[in-house]
């Protein structure tokens, strides 16, 4: 049968995916979906929790608004994060790299 | 669920997640992500918690993506080489979540619930009908219905804990979009001057 | 009036000085911003006179089930609307130098996003439960990210702005794992509910500690603690000055609120975890003393130094956050080490940003023959790092004297080492600048005026400073601060 | 409000005020002058009672919980080196050239040290000491670095020596009183900060021998590094040598006695097992025989009038340290009055010595000679300063040697000599070398013929007051040394029995 552990699993497992990727990927954009990956990885293990919580009958609420504040501040947080990132291209390409890289060490 | 989809889904989200980390090319990873999300989408729906799942599907899935993909068109991102230094970060990226995952994985059958199917915690709608006339507390209108008919009314349940108790989480949130929103609009101006440093 | 509406006039403050920008009436904004400023603190003012409503009958019935502003919370509501003025008035001396590096000379989301920012920190030290802390500092965070790549003509700053971004958005996603865990044990997201479920001797314990050490972990992040350090010198090198200086107060004082309330839990009398997130706070303070002061001592530029030693600072309010001296609580002491941080650290970034305006740059090389240019700049960046230093008598010393102190009585005696190594690192590497700043350069350099509103805030920050030193007893009661009013106010 | 904290604020406002630009001449040396007049007024008023009593009470709470005060008051041993303190300025503080650039700054940085090693000696409160006597030390520091002699390089390299050196063994330093005070404060009771509470509870409930030794090998580590104890003692020549003249006067003389003062303090009073634990005993007598033995033999090879001076101030700091080594109530008595006597005669050298290379341009031996024909008066006054150095009898240092040699045999019950007892053999040896130093110096500068055209005139009248005022108090506490030892020394009928407190002889 399907416990609780086997979701925990699931989504331990996506946030470790998440964070080997966060840590290895060169690519800023891939990066940012790999932190994405984490936050989702979060939201299961909430959400199991919340399930296997139920109190009175029905799963504890309050557990799924925050996944949904979570799901709006990553949705927020993409917005501002794509657009750093799009101004960094920008300015990457008129300027020789390794000016840019010159915060490195 | 059935035992077989939520293997089938699990195997979704964890195989697509892992492709993500090892596609070179970005728009490989960014396709990969949103497969993954909708499998993660269909684990929410098999909880119970049918709003987060479409949520999950309309936000991430959706418009997430589209956001990702727009951005990496755009940009025209190559695919990305490797150097001496990215397989260092690679070994201790992998080091890392392996020491992790088994760490999680170990602890998390230790806790109490951890051995519990769903059918242990079934939802009982009646019964949660009853104890909220019993409370006396503010219904939201159809809800009681809903519940007594023995119906998971998902999204009206957290229709009401959203504008009800955490209405202040949600104009705090509402500011981060005002800021967020802000910050998109100054950072993604076009510039007219040139570039120093 | 009450603290919630306080707070949030300054929020809308914030929101009218956005639309204001729309009408583009130069004059009008920039009345408007020195209002924004005395907004703020007048705010703090009455609140340390007590003449704010703090009970929680004051509160609007959607309000409170969430936020409680116990003693721990008005504290850190002074310190963050204190440091939100401050950085509005760096911003004022250095805006001919920012205005070069954003679009268009644009300044009004600087001084726009602080404000509401201000709100957003008194909420959360406000807050009582997770939920409201996690959408709270999100809303301080995501405001970080625009703040700091704002000056975007600068490559150094955008480059800093993705950096402070990725490993921002990797906190907020161990911050929501390590929730979803601290959920998972204790069943509930309430600051209460986790005290009270920790101290139950039948919970699991494995589970308890990944969650604690996650959301520690999380939070090390926002504090800049070892190793979730890497951030700093480069953020605060890349950021405008008045921006790291925020950094520096804001950020701490936003993520120890939250680290405060949490311990005080996971540390409270019965909890099963309390010896393991001891050993934790010690071990994860010693590193990030350690791991703060060593790079620091080799750093040319005064920011990256500036970066490094707020790094170590932080260790050391972590250490203060274990410990366990009679009369002194842990919440208090780093509570304490926050309000005689704040000042001094100010006071250094004033002085970089005033030299900064006059196209000084911060590389110890320039600061060379500092005080044959302007004697007040110099004299002031020695005060400020002396007390930095934690020099004895000067506000900095108290603290750091506090912790060893509260080491020893713990015996923790390797930490209390490497603390005291960290301490005469900083002697070393804080004393460079002051040697530079009086000893004389090659070739004769014009002299630097400090305009008027720069030298009231240098001298009212070098005033507080010193008398601090001297005569902390106004301090006192943030010694003994806990959160455990609200805790309780919750239990009935 | 008690006067000692006039005295304390006097040459901070001094600083202060000569930071904002007061003339020199109105704001420095008067006020100095003054803060002497002050501290003679303290000790008269105090009239003749016993050593132990603390007057002139005073204090401040600077916070509540845990309790710090800044709390201050003498007793006989604080009067005797606020004397010094404030001796020691005025006269460093009328060595000063006005006319030099850089001048404001050495006045401002001698009226900085003077107020921190005052408020260290004549504080109350343990940490207040500590933080006192680093007040006083960081402005010591910059000056060597900012206006020290020689090249830019070389006197960076030599302020960061010794800041380094001084940083960390003050860091030592505070945690050794940290761990004393943890360790004397009852259990969970608020820390005991207070120097009198924290020496009636070790009196109440001494620590155990073996704990009080751990302590007491921190804090000889601690002290011992700001007192240039062999080995710790590398920094100390350097920066002599290279600190503008006030600063060297003020820091050899004054500001180091300080860590003599906290071990007095301290060891006695809170730790009176420490030195009877034979390792840490032994330990101690082959460091000062370290000081005195070897940085002797390297004095004597000094060809420098400043480097010799510099190594000989290090050399008699190996006496102190005997003095607290033999323990007993005659040995303490004399450490305090050479530690008084050193600083007077050290600063009177010090002073000379920098009027020499002001007029000469260099103090090598080899290059001078026959100085005194042309400069009596400064020959006089450097002959006392040497001889009371060497240890003559009539000068105030022969008191204080005798004192602790006579302290380190004097204790009864030693029927065979003990490491201390030899310790004390070896070093009379030191005596010899110093008077071999001291004599060859004097023959090299002011006798024999005078080297081309380098020659030496005597200091205008006016500036000479400083100098006969040190070398008159040299005379006097030689000739009477009754006077400053009233100070210290209990009247004999409330002696307590001699050796009370002195380690055992094996």
């Amino acid at each position: 049968m399907i416990t609780l552990q086997h979701y925990l699993w699931v989504s331990a497992a996506l946030f470790c995916i998440g964070l080997a990727g966060v840590v290895a990927r060169r690519n800023a954009l891939v990066v940012y979906m790999c932190l994405e990956m984490m936050l989702s990885a979060a939201n299961l293990t909430l959400v199991a929790f919340s399930r296997f919580g139920v109190r009175d009958g029905l799963p504890d609420v309050n557990a799924q608004a925050l996944v949904f504040f979570t799901i709006t501040v990553a949705a927020a947080e993409v917005a501002v994060g794509l657009a750093i990132i799009l101004a960094l291209f920008r300015a990457k390409q008129r300027i020789e790299t390794d000016s840019v890289n010159a915060l490195q060490g | 669920m059935p035992v077989l989809l939520f293997y089938l889904f699990a195997a979704l989200v964890v195989g697509f997640a892992l492709a993500v980390v090892l596609a070179r090319n970005p728009v490989t990873s960014a396709l990969c992500l949103a497969v993954s999300f909708v499998g993660l989408a269909a684990l929410f729906l098999s909880l119970d918690a049918y709003f987060i799942g479409t949520l999950q599907v309309l936000v991430y899935a959706g418009a997430v993506m589209v956001l990702f993909l727009f951005i990496i068109m755009l940009m025209d991102v190559k695919a990305e080489e490797s150097s001496a230094r990215s397989r260092g970060a690679q070994a201790a990226g992998f080091a890392l979540a392996v020491l992790l995952l088994i760490e999680v994985v170990s602890i998390s059958s230790a806790l109490k619930r951890s051995g519990d199917t769903l059918g242990q915690h079934p939802i009982s709608a009646p019964l949660a009908a009853k104890l909220r006339q019993q409370s006396g507390r503010p219904l939201l209108k159809g809800l009681e219905a809903d519940l007594a008919k023995g119906e998971l009314p998902d999204a009206k349940l957290m229709g009401e804990a959203l504008f009800g108790r955490h209405v202040f989480h949600l104009q705090l949130v509402g500011l981060l979009l005002v800021v967020a929103t802000v910050g998109v609009v100054a950072l993604s101006r076009k510039d007219g001057g040139s570039l120093s440093s | 009036m009450s603290v919630f509406y306080s707070l949030t006039l300054i929020a809308l403050a914030g929101l009218a000085l956005l639309l204001l920008e729309a009408f583009d009436s130069k004059r009008a904004l920039r009345y408007a911003r020195d209002a924004s400023l005395g907004l703020c603190l007048f705010v703090a003012l009455r609140l340390l006179t007590g003449n704010l409503n703090c009970s929680s009958e004051a509160l609007p019935s959607w309000v409170s089930p969430w936020l409680s502003f116990d003693p721990l919370a008005q504290t850190f509501v002074v310190l963050g609307l204190v440091s939100t003025a401050l950085v509005l008035a760096l911003l004022r001396i250095g805006e001919s130098y920012i205005r070069q590096y954003t679009l268009g000379g644009s300044m009004s989301e600087f001084y726009a996003i602080p404000m509401i920012m201000a709100a957003a920190i008194g909420f959360m030290a406000a807050a009582r439960d997770l939920v409201t802390v996690f959408v709270a500092l999100e809303l301080v965070t995501v405001s970080f990210y625009v703040l700091v790549s704002m000056a975007r003509k600068s490559a150094l700053c955008l480059e800093a702005g993705v950096k402070y971004l990725i490993l921002g958005a990797m906190s907020t996603g161990v911050l929501v794992f390590g929730m979803a865990w601290i959920y998972g044990v204790c069943g509930t997201l309430e600051f209460s509910g986790i005290a009270s479920a920790l101290a139950d001797p039948q919970i699991a314990k494995a589970p308890a500690l990944l969650a604690c050490g996650l959301m520690i972990a999380a939070l090390g992040f926002k504090v800049a603690a070892a190793p979730f350090h890497v951030w700093v010198p480069d953020v605060y090198q890349g950021a405008p000055l008045p921006i790291s200086a925020f950094l520096s107060v804001g950020s701490k004082a936003a993520g120890f609120v939250v680290l405060c309330r949490l311990l005080e839990g996971f540390l409270g009398a019965g909890s099963v975890v309390a010896a393991e997130v001891r050993q934790l706070l010690v071990i994860l303070g010693g590193l990030t003393v350690l791991l703060g002061a060593l790079p620091a001592l080799h750093q040319s530029s005064v920011k990256r130094l500036l970066g490094f030693s707020s790094v170590s600072h932080a260790g050391f309010m972590i250490l203060g956050l274990s410990s366990v001296a009679p009369g002194v609580t842990g919440t208090g002491l780093a509570s304490f080490y926050l309000a005689t941080y704040l000042p001094m650290t100010v006071l250094a970034f004033t002085v970089l940003t005033v030299m900064r305006a006059h196209e000084v740059g911060d590389d110890l090389s320039e600061i060379r023959g500092l005080s044959k240019r302007s004697p007040m700049l110099a004299f002031c960046l020695t005060v400020s790092m002396a007390c930095l230093a934690g020099l004895p008598l000067s506000v900095g010393f108290l603290g750091k004297w506090l912790v060893l102190l509260g080491l020893a009585q713990a015996g923790q005696l390797a930490a209390l080492v490497i603390a005291l190594i960290a301490a005469a690192c900083g002697f070393y590497y804080y004393f460079r600048p002051i040697v530079a700043a009086y000893s004389s350069s090659e070739e004769p350099r014009k002299a630097i005026e400090v305009s008027i509103p720069a030298a009231v805030l240098l001298v009212l920050l070098c005033a507080v400073v010193l008398v601090l030193g001297l005569y902390p007893a106004p301090l006192n009661g943030l010694l003994q601060l806990t959160g455990a009013p609200a805790a309780a106010a919750l239990l009935r | 409000m008690s006067p000692l904290f006039i005295a304390l604020l006097l040459p901070v406002v001094a600083a202060v005020a000569l930071s904002r630009g007061a003339p020199l001449k109105l704001a420095s040396t008067p006020v100095a002058l003054a803060n002497v007049l002050l501290i003679l007024g303290v000790m008269l008023s105090r009239g003749f009672v016993s050593p132990e009593v603390v007057s002139h009470v005073g204090s401040i709470a600077m916070l509540q919980s845990p309790a710090l005060n800044l709390s201050v008051g003498v007793d006989g041993l604080s009067l005797l080196m606020a004397l010094l303190t404030v001796v020691v300025s005025v006269c460093a503080c009328w060595q000063i050239d006005n006319k030099r650039e850089g001048a404001r700054a050495e006045h401002i940085v001698a009226h900085l040290i003077s107020a921190g090693a005052l408020g260290a000696f004549v504080c109350r409160d343990l940490l207040m000491l500590y933080a006192f006597h680093e007040l006083a030390l960081i402005p010591t520091l910059l000056i060597i670095a900012l206006q020290g002699r020689g090249e830019s390089a070389n006197r960076l390299r030599v302020a960061w020596k010794a800041t380094v050196y001084l940083g960390v063994g003050s860091l030592i330093l505070l945690a050794g009183l940290c761990w004393l005070m943890v360790s004397l404060t009852p259990e969970g009771a608020a820390l005991v900060t207070d120097l009198d509470s924290l020496l009636k509870l070790a009196k109440e409930h001494p620590l155990p021998a073996l704990k009080q030794a751990q302590i007491g090998l921190v804090l000889l580590v601690g002290f011992g590094t700001l007192v240039s104890l062999f080995p710790f003692h590398t920094w100390a020549a350097p920066a002599y040598a290279t600190a503008p003249v006030s600063t060297a006067m003020l820091h050899s003389g004054v500001l180091k006695k300080f860590g003599i003062y906290g071990l007095l303090r301290v060891l006695p009073g809170m730790l009176p097992l420490a030195l009877s634990q034979a390792w840490l005993q032994e330990a101690l007598c082959w460091a000062l025989l370290g000081n005195i033995l070897w940085v002797g033999w390297v004095c004597i090879h000094q060809r420098n009038l400043d480097e010799m001076l510099a190594h000989s101030s290090v050399m008699h700091m190996g006496y102190l340290f005997l003095g607290l080594a033999a323990g007993g109530a005659v040995a303490l008595e004399g450490v305090a009055l050479l530690a008084f006597a050193h600083g007077i005669s050290i600063a009177l050298l010090f002073a000379l010595a920098g009027r020499m290379r002001a007029q000469l341009g260099t103090l090598e031996f080899r290059r001078l000679g026959g100085l005194g024909s042309h400069s009596p008066a400064l020959y006089v006054l450097f002959c006392f300063g040497m001889f009371a150095s060497i240890g003559l009898p009539g000068l105030a240092n022969f008191a204080g040697e005798l004192m602790i040699f006579v302290g380190c045999f004097g204790h009864p019950g030693a029927t065979a000599l003990g490491m201390v007892q030899w310790t004390a053999i070896a070093a009379l040896w030191g005596v010899v070398m110093s008077a071999v130093y001291g004599l060859r110096a004097l023959r090299a500068l002011f006798q024999g013929t005078s080297g081309s055209g380098l020659f030496l005139s005597d200091p205008p009248l006016a500036q000479r007051g400083g100098l006969v005022l040190l070398a008159s108090l040299l005379l006097v506490a030689g000739t009477c040394p009754w006077l400053p030892l009233r100070l210290i020394a209990p009247a004999p009928k409330d002696k307590p029995a001699a050796g009370a407190v002195a380690p055992k002889a094996h």
